[in-house]
């Protein structure tokens, strides 16, 4: 893994006065790290939008005042932030384990079609039942999905990393094949799913907008993964066998388990992800319901560190570039594959900060 | 695609007043569109690309558009940008911007939201349809007439695609019930690959009209025909590509999908549009749906076919032939 | 109705075959020096992308095949380069390197088309299919086997080369010690560095040819994201082939046949099965093939793991 | 004309970061001799023959090698000019022959090998002239460790070395096969060879040697001629006092049995078999040790006793309790410490603190862990408590334990155990890597151990240590228990026949000193 970057809890007892200093001095350099990391590379794209004849200063300025300019516009960009943030807190988990999950496009795939069945079968339940039922089918299936990488790798040693991708594809034509198929809408011709009953649709907190209680539901599985990873006996285990799967097994820690708890994780964050997209935003499923949160999530979780709190506010940046991206096609027709060119280099820089830092750190040793 | 600093401020001031203020302070009409891919391709999205740079020279409005690959869930923020930046009329290309469209159109009366082949009618949202199955009809007629076999090669199995599909063996059926005929989705927009090699199997096994639809990819099936000699044809859809394969291209079918925009969006400008339902497009709008024929071809289609598909064609217009069921 | 097995439809399922494994020929055997050499370049994709349109604006600016050729071949080298330096000299994670490679390729190719070829329309000359005298036009045959481009054809040539250069050079030899030992290789004074450099730049080089083969060896347009997840696949035909160069030939045409066979049959209307299970096939495929192969433990020991000094 | 030394490394500096590995260093060498270089780990000698043989460069300082002032880029160099070293973690390829392992890095890149032929020729001529018996087509992967060994000093004069450095060459063979490298090393002086012989243990030093350097603390701070030393100087030389070999300890009648193995054979993890038929028993405020070379079967008799390797017949009981069958997790419950062979391979986490280190068998319950949640404070206590007690060299027990020397995270893990307060101790490998200071702590603390009645189980290679406290030594060969002897110098070669697997010629001995 790039630079595991170790959570130190510290001992309630000790200098608390020189905790406290030491412990500001590290969100300092935890949030110096990704800010660097996103000017330069907000630096390059503004190169090379000036290269082929835009005005690299204007479209950004109109970028970043455009996407936080009311109400509306911040709640859209928490509603795209939703599915970043649960994707990539599950690979926080994932990625600490090890494991390069990198289906989390498919493992969303597979809860929103898990989201979808439950979601268009029971008339008459109550919201109270329904909603969670919902995201709970999402989650199960995004687990599954992603446990069938997991079983193999534990059983036949098969490369996560192959085996995620297939998958990724599988789950592509799967849903494609439903959609036209046996879930499609029979009242209409297009591939699309009925539409979900309204009870298991996600209740809206911020009306008129768009914004649900996935966000909610987002920043305290955050939370509750990083209680997990760092302050619980069960993720204790999962670092280890990240690190070092033979320390973990003369700990008395069964590896196979973790690699199956870690990789269902990630692969339920991201089946509830796609659950939120389902009822919480289209409302049915279509064959292309993601524009790649899956693949994105990989960089929340590395903008991160790997640290679920971290991917709270790098999910809200990647949605901010987003949205942006789609701000600044709509204002400046710049196109909006630009965004990918500087999700790669956000990617690159924080690679490039991340070593200095550690190199850094290892001389003063 | 110059963008200067004048045009980016002038922009983000509107944004934030139209923010505060509503959309009744603009003044210019203006236009925006949602298309579900790269302008950059040949076909389904570049033809709303080149309507709407039609509406901006001819209507003279301020244009802008906006793709959102496959992402269900921006295309209810697109809409609500635009409209809630003053635009007057907002397309959405493609049947799956319908619910978004539906969503959003009743919170902005003074918005028009058009829909590409969507069958909704509904207030200020109104669907368009450009019936291709009526042009794949007379293609199906020459190709059972002329050829030995066709194939078709699809991109994915969604509804424009496959009604065109449907209208071709209809036509060609019609001429001759045992046309054979096979079909292949490539399941993808641009895998040009995987479609020339899907064509050149459809032309091993004795097919000598291939037609794609298919986007970008849909050039793999016009390069195979290209490469398989002038006894294999081809017909350039959408829009005029005949010179990648001059002299295998039987015709050509053009939707001015721009022209039929341009129609709707300027009676909307000067307020003389009433929509009674949703509107098709099909080959009695002359204007907006063109099919021609390429002499240029090595096997330029005989003129006693031309006649039987022009009787075909004033059939269609006149209702009297069904080019699909439904 | 068609008969699945008449010789036609053999023939010419076999000759899509080679012509859909070809681009995955030359990533695979290219990612097969970089993995021998220790380094997992999962940017294979955005490598590839970058060598279809670098080799197609060649083409389309000075018309020569060659020439268009070998830019595809430089610009996958120069792509090789950075990732090298990110993960070689700054020793950074190479899957996270390769994931934004992967960002980088598919992102730059797509605005540079859009920004300088949007509305040009016009594709360019592909390499054509060799006329073999007496070969081409057997019956059976010259439709499997001996109507390709040179393109398609020196997937042979690239296959020997590999085997030469990898077993049978100081070279190889060494290069295949970076991947297993490297401090090995560090004390007779060559340097681990150089020799990763080489084996990633030889890879995206390769991996180069093979996007430029879609442009300028198949379909003879620029399409975004034409390489539709060949790069992923071709890292898939790697662990398959047990990162040898003849397994890579020989398991890329299992998967140009797994392509093949379902544009084939799809097109078959007797056979009623959802296209999608066609489409599904090669990837269902992979991880059976996964499964079976099992890990027998000739994985370079070092792959994913930078070598630091002393 | 004999003004200049054949080698002279004068003021010699080395820096890592703030780390002096080499802070002003004078060595000379003499042709044609065995000169000896002792030192404690961590004392500077392998980043000093690195610098000899060009894998390092110094910061300061220059070698004059044969009169001249020597500059070297790169090993190749060195090994142009007739030096070379046998490392003491094997430079060899595990999936290339031996030919092609020679061949490695010779030459231009481009270079299409073609005179195999030749390189067979003549690593069989050499093979013979030494004895070495080393089969020019055989893959690394298949050799022993001591074959390995063998391959490589081979290789090195197969380059056509002068000069021929070898770090601790003995670390990983028989008594037997030790002094055949010496007889060896004795042969190569003869044709005109020149060794350096880096080793730390102090009766090779002795036997061998012509001359004798002791570094310690990055200096070389005494030279010397063998036969103007003894032993016990040495030793004071390297830690800079007296050591104690001879630790005291009181004479014990051992309790009931707490451990016992009966008939135990378990695979390898390649599924080769790997321990066949052992039976043993460990009794309370007894230390049993258990010698062998290393590769014989220890490690995974070790790893089967607890656990971690599958057992395919025998029992094991703790306490009258069966547990050869319970999962890791399970015999971590049970009181049994084990300190593990490789501490970095599976004792430590490196990039986890001290604390982290700590929880390690115990994260999951308390007084480390509550409904699921670690108990930081408990643990950091804990921590700090073992630390003072084993003196153990941290900034603190939040300090990250790869920032700890070998010798300090070697007592983390022995007070990891020890605090478990274990009915029954497995230790294999107590002192690997350690300096003497911490050896003496950790085999004192040990002594403690079964002062208290622990029951001790060792496995070590290292026969000093095993003569130092154990109460008997068993012998382990090719996985089986070939002898038991009491702790007594005096039977040292028994001992290294047995380790050899010749058990006739042992018993003969045994019988012919009684």
């Amino acid at each position: 893994m790039a630079n595991i970057e170790n959570e130190r809890p510290r001992a309630a007892d000790t200098d608390i006065m020189g905790n406290a200093m030491s412990m500001l001095v590290r969100i300092a350099q935890a949030i110096a790290l990704p800010v660097a990391a996103v000017l330069v590379a907000l630096i390059c794209g503004g190169i090379l939008l000036s290269l082929n004849g835009f005005n690299g200063w204007d479209v950004f300025s109109v970028m970043i005042v455009g996407v936080l300019q009311d109400t509306r516009s911040i709640a859209e960009i928490l509603l795209k932030s939703i599915p970043l943030i649960l994707i990539g807190v599950g690979l926080c988990v994932a990625f600490r384990c090890s494991i390069w999950n990198i289906g989390a496009e498919g493992q969303l795939y597979a809860g929103a079609v898990a989201a979808t069945i439950v979601g268009v079968a029971f008339e008459g339940l109550t919201p109270w039942i329904y909603v969670p039922l919902v995201m709970v089918a999402g989650a199960l299936a995004g687990a599954a999905w992603a446990g069938i990488a997991g079983l193999l790798k534990v059983y036949f040693r098969a490369s996560e990393i192959v085996t995620t991708i297939m998958l990724n594809y599988i789950a592509l034509i799967g849903t494609s094949y439903l959609v036209t198929g046996p879930l499609r809408d029979a009242a209409s011709a297009y591939p699309q799913s009925a539409r979900l009953l309204k009870e298991a649709w996600m209740p809206r907190i911020l009306p008129p907008t768009r914004l649900h209680i996935g966000i909610l539901v987002a920043v305290a599985l955050a939370i509750a993964f990083y209680v997990f990873l760092f302050r619980s006996s069960a993720g204790y285990a999962v670092r280890v066998v990240g690190i070092n799967a033979n320390a973990a097994r003369y700990a008395g820690i069964n590896v196979g388990r973790n690699i199956m708890i870690a990789i269902c994780i990630s692969g339920g964050m991201a089946g509830l992800a796609g659950a939120f997209e389902v009822a919480g935003v289209t409302r049915r499923l279509y064959q292309n319901i993601s524009p790649g949160y899956g693949f994105e999530g990989i960089a929340v979780a590395l903008l991160a560190n790997n640290n679920p709190i971290g991917a709270i506010f790098s999910g809200g940046l990647f949605a901010i570039l987003r949205s942006g991206s789609e701000l600044m096609q709509i204002t400046a027709q710049v196109p909006q594959v630009l965004v990918s060119v500087i999700q790669g280099m956000v990617i690159l820089s924080v690679v490039a900060f991340g070593v200095y830092r550690f190199r850094s750190a290892s001389r003063s040793q | 695609m110059k963008f200067s600093r004048r045009t980016c401020l002038a922009a983000l001031a509107g944004l934030t007043m139209a923010g505060a203020t509503g959309p009744a302070l603009a003044d210019d009409f203006k236009m925006g569109l949602l298309v579900p891919g790269s302008v950059a391709e040949e076909g389904w999205n570049r033809i709303a690309y080149d309507a709407l740079l039609r509406v901006e020279k001819e209507l003279g409005a301020d244009i802008s558009y906006v793709e959102l690959h496959e992402n269900p869930s921006a295309f209810e923020n697109a809409f609500r940008n635009y409209a809630s930046q003053g635009y007057d009329v907002v397309l959405g290309h493609g049947f799956q911007f319908q619910d978004a469209a539906l969503t959003v159109a009743a919170d902005f009366p003074d918005t028009t939201f058009l829909i590409s082949s969507s069958h909704v009618f509904d207030g200020n949202v109104i669907g368009l349809n450009t019936d291709s199955s009526e042009p794949f009809y007379l293609m199906g007629v020459i190709a059972a007439m002329t050829g030995k076999s066709a194939g078709l090669v699809g991109g994915l199995e969604i509804p424009p695609i496959k009604q065109s599909f449907e209208g071709f063996i209809n036509g060609a059926r019609s001429v001759d019930p045992n046309f054979p005929i096979s079909q292949v989705y490539v399941g993808s927009f641009t895998d040009s690959t995987a479609a020339k090699e899907a064509a050149v199997g459809m032309i091993a096994r004795g097919a000598n009209i291939v037609v794609p639809n298919a986007n970008a990819a849909g050039l793999g099936v016009v390069q195979a025909a290209r490469e398989a000699g002038p006894d294999v044809q081809t017909f350039s859809v959408y829009s005029d590509y005949t010179e990648a394969a001059p002299e295998n291209t039987l015709g050509v079918y053009v939707a001015d999908y721009g022209q039929g925009i341009v129609r709707i969006v300027s009676q909307i400008k000067d307020g003389s549009f009433e929509a009674a339902g949703n509107i098709v497009f099909g080959l009695k709008d002359t204007d907006v749906m063109m099919f021609s024929y390429n002499d240029h071809s090595a096997r330029s289609v005989p003129d006693d076919v031309r006649r039987k598909v022009e009787e075909v064609k004033n059939g269609i217009i006149a209702g009297e032939i069904a080019t699909r069921a439904d | 109705m068609e008969d699945v097995a008449t010789l036609g439809f053999i023939a010419t399922t076999i000759g899509a075959t080679w012509r859909l494994a070809t681009p995955l020929i030359f990533a695979a055997i290219g990612e097969v020096f970089s993995e021998r050499a220790g380094v997992l370049n999962i940017g294979l994709e955005g490598v590839m992308l970058v060598g279809a349109f670098v080799g197609f604006a060649t083409m389309f600016a000075y018309g020569s095949l060659p020439l268009g050729l070998a830019s595809a071949v430089a610009a996958g080298a120069v792509v090789g380069l950075l990732f090298a330096f990110f993960t070689i000299t700054i020793k950074a994670d190479q899957i996270v390197v390769g994931a934004a490679i992967n960002l980088l390729g598919m992102g730059l190719t797509a605005f540079l088309f859009r920004t300088y070829f949007v509305g040009t329309g016009r594709g360019v000359e592909i390499a054509q299919p060799l006329d073999i005298p007496g070969l081409s036009d057997l019956p059976f045959f010259g439709e499997a086997f001996f109507r390709h481009n040179a393109i398609v054809y020196s997937t042979l040539l690239v296959v020997v080369l590999a085997v030469v250069v990898l077993y049978k050079t100081s070279f190889g030899l060494t290069l295949r010690a970076v991947g297993e030992h490297p401090k090995a290789v560090d004390v007779v004074g060559r340097s681990v560095a150089a020799y990763r450099y080489g084996a990633v730049m030889i890879g995206t080089g390769l991996a180069g040819l093979g996007g430029a083969f879609l442009t300028l060896g198949h379909s003879n347009q620029f399409v975004e994201n034409i390489t539709s997840g060949r790069g992923f696949i071709a890292l898939a035909v790697v662990v398959f082939a047990r990162w040898s160069p003849v397994g890579a030939f020989f398991v890329a045409m299992l998967f140009g046949l797994f392509y093949a066979l379902q544009l084939q049959l799809q097109a078959q209307p007797a056979l009623n099965i959802p296209y999608q299970a066609l489409q599904a096939l090669p990837y269902v495929m992979t991880i059976v093939a996964l499964v079976m192969v099992r890990n027998k433990g000739d994985t370079p020991k070092m792959l994913g793991v930078p070598y630091t000094k002393a | 004309m004999n003004t200049q030394p054949f080698l002279r490394m004068d003021d010699i500096h080395k820096r890592f970061g703030d780390l002096v590995a080499s802070g002003g260093v004078t060595l000379e060498v003499e042709e044609n001799e065995i000169h000896s270089l002792l030192g404690e780990n961590g004392a500077g000698k392998s980043v000093l023959m690195n610098i000899l043989c060009g894998v390092l460069s110094p910061n300061e300082g220059q070698i004059i090698y044969r009169g001249e002032p020597l500059r070297l880029g790169s090993p190749r160099e060195a090994i142009r000019h007739g030096i070379g070293m046998v490392h003491q973690h094997f430079m060899l390829v595990p999936n290339l022959t031996v030919a092609e392992n020679y061949v490695l890095g010779q030459g231009m890149p481009a270079r299409v090998i073609s005179n195999m032929r030749d390189v067979y020729a003549r690593i069989r001529e050499l093979s013979e002239r030494y004895g070495l018996d080393v089969r020019p087509d055989a893959l690394i992967q298949d050799l022993s460790v001591g074959e390995q060994q063998r391959v490589e000093i081979l290789k090195v004069l197969f380059h056509g070395i002068d000069l021929l450095i070898l770090d601790e060459p003995t670390a990983v063979l028989t008594p037997q096969e030790t002094d055949r490298l010496l007889v060896l090393l004795r042969d190569l002086v003869k044709d005109g060879k020149t060794v350096i012989f880096i080793s730390h243990k102090l009766d090779e030093v002795m036997t061998v040697s012509d001359r004798v350097s002791v570094m310690r603390d990055a200096k070389v701070v005494f030279t010397t001629r063998a036969a103007d030393t003894n032993p016990r100087e040495l030793a004071r030389m390297m830690v800079g006092r007296d050591v104690l070999m001879e630790l005291p300890r009181t004479n014990r009648t051992p309790g009931r049995t707490v451990f016992s193995v009966d008939g135990l054979s378990c695979d390898n993890e390649i599924g080769l078999p790997a321990v066949r038929n052992v039976s043993l028993e460990v009794r309370e405020g007894e230390i049993v040790g258990i010698a062998g070379v290393s590769g014989n079967g220890q490690s995974e008799l070790a790893l089967a006793m607890t656990g971690l390797l599958p057992v395919t017949s025998g029992t094991i009981s703790l306490n009258g309790e069966e547990i050869s069958r319970l999962p890791p997790g399970e015999v971590n419950r049970r009181p049994i410490g084990h300190i593990p062979e490789d501490r970095h391979k599976m004792g430590i986490v490196l990039p986890l603190a001290l604390t982290e280190n700590v929880l390690l068998q115990r994260y999951n319950r308390p007084p480390f862990a509550k409904h699921g949640l670690l108990k930081f404070g408990t643990i950091a206590e804990h921590t700090r408590d073992l630390i003072r007690r084993f003196r153990v060299k941290a900034s603190g027990e939040f300090d990250l334990i790869q920032n700890l020397s070998g010798g300090n995270q070697q007592k983390l893990v022995v007070a990891r155990e020890l605090a478990r307060d274990p009915d029954f101790l497995l230790i294999n490998q107590l002192t690997r890597g350690i300096d003497i200071g911490a050896m003496e702590l950790v085999m004192q603390e040990v002594l403690k151990q079964r002062e208290a009645g622990r029951a001790i189980l060792l496995i070590s290679t290292e026969l000093e240590e095993l003569f130092a406290i154990c109460d008997r030594i068993l012998v382990m060969f090719h996985g089986e228990l070939v002898g038991e002897l009491p702790p007594d110098r005096g039977r040292i070669e028994e001992m290294g026949l047995l380790m050899a697997g010749d058990r006739q010629e042992a018993a003969r001995l045994a019988a012919a000193r009684t």
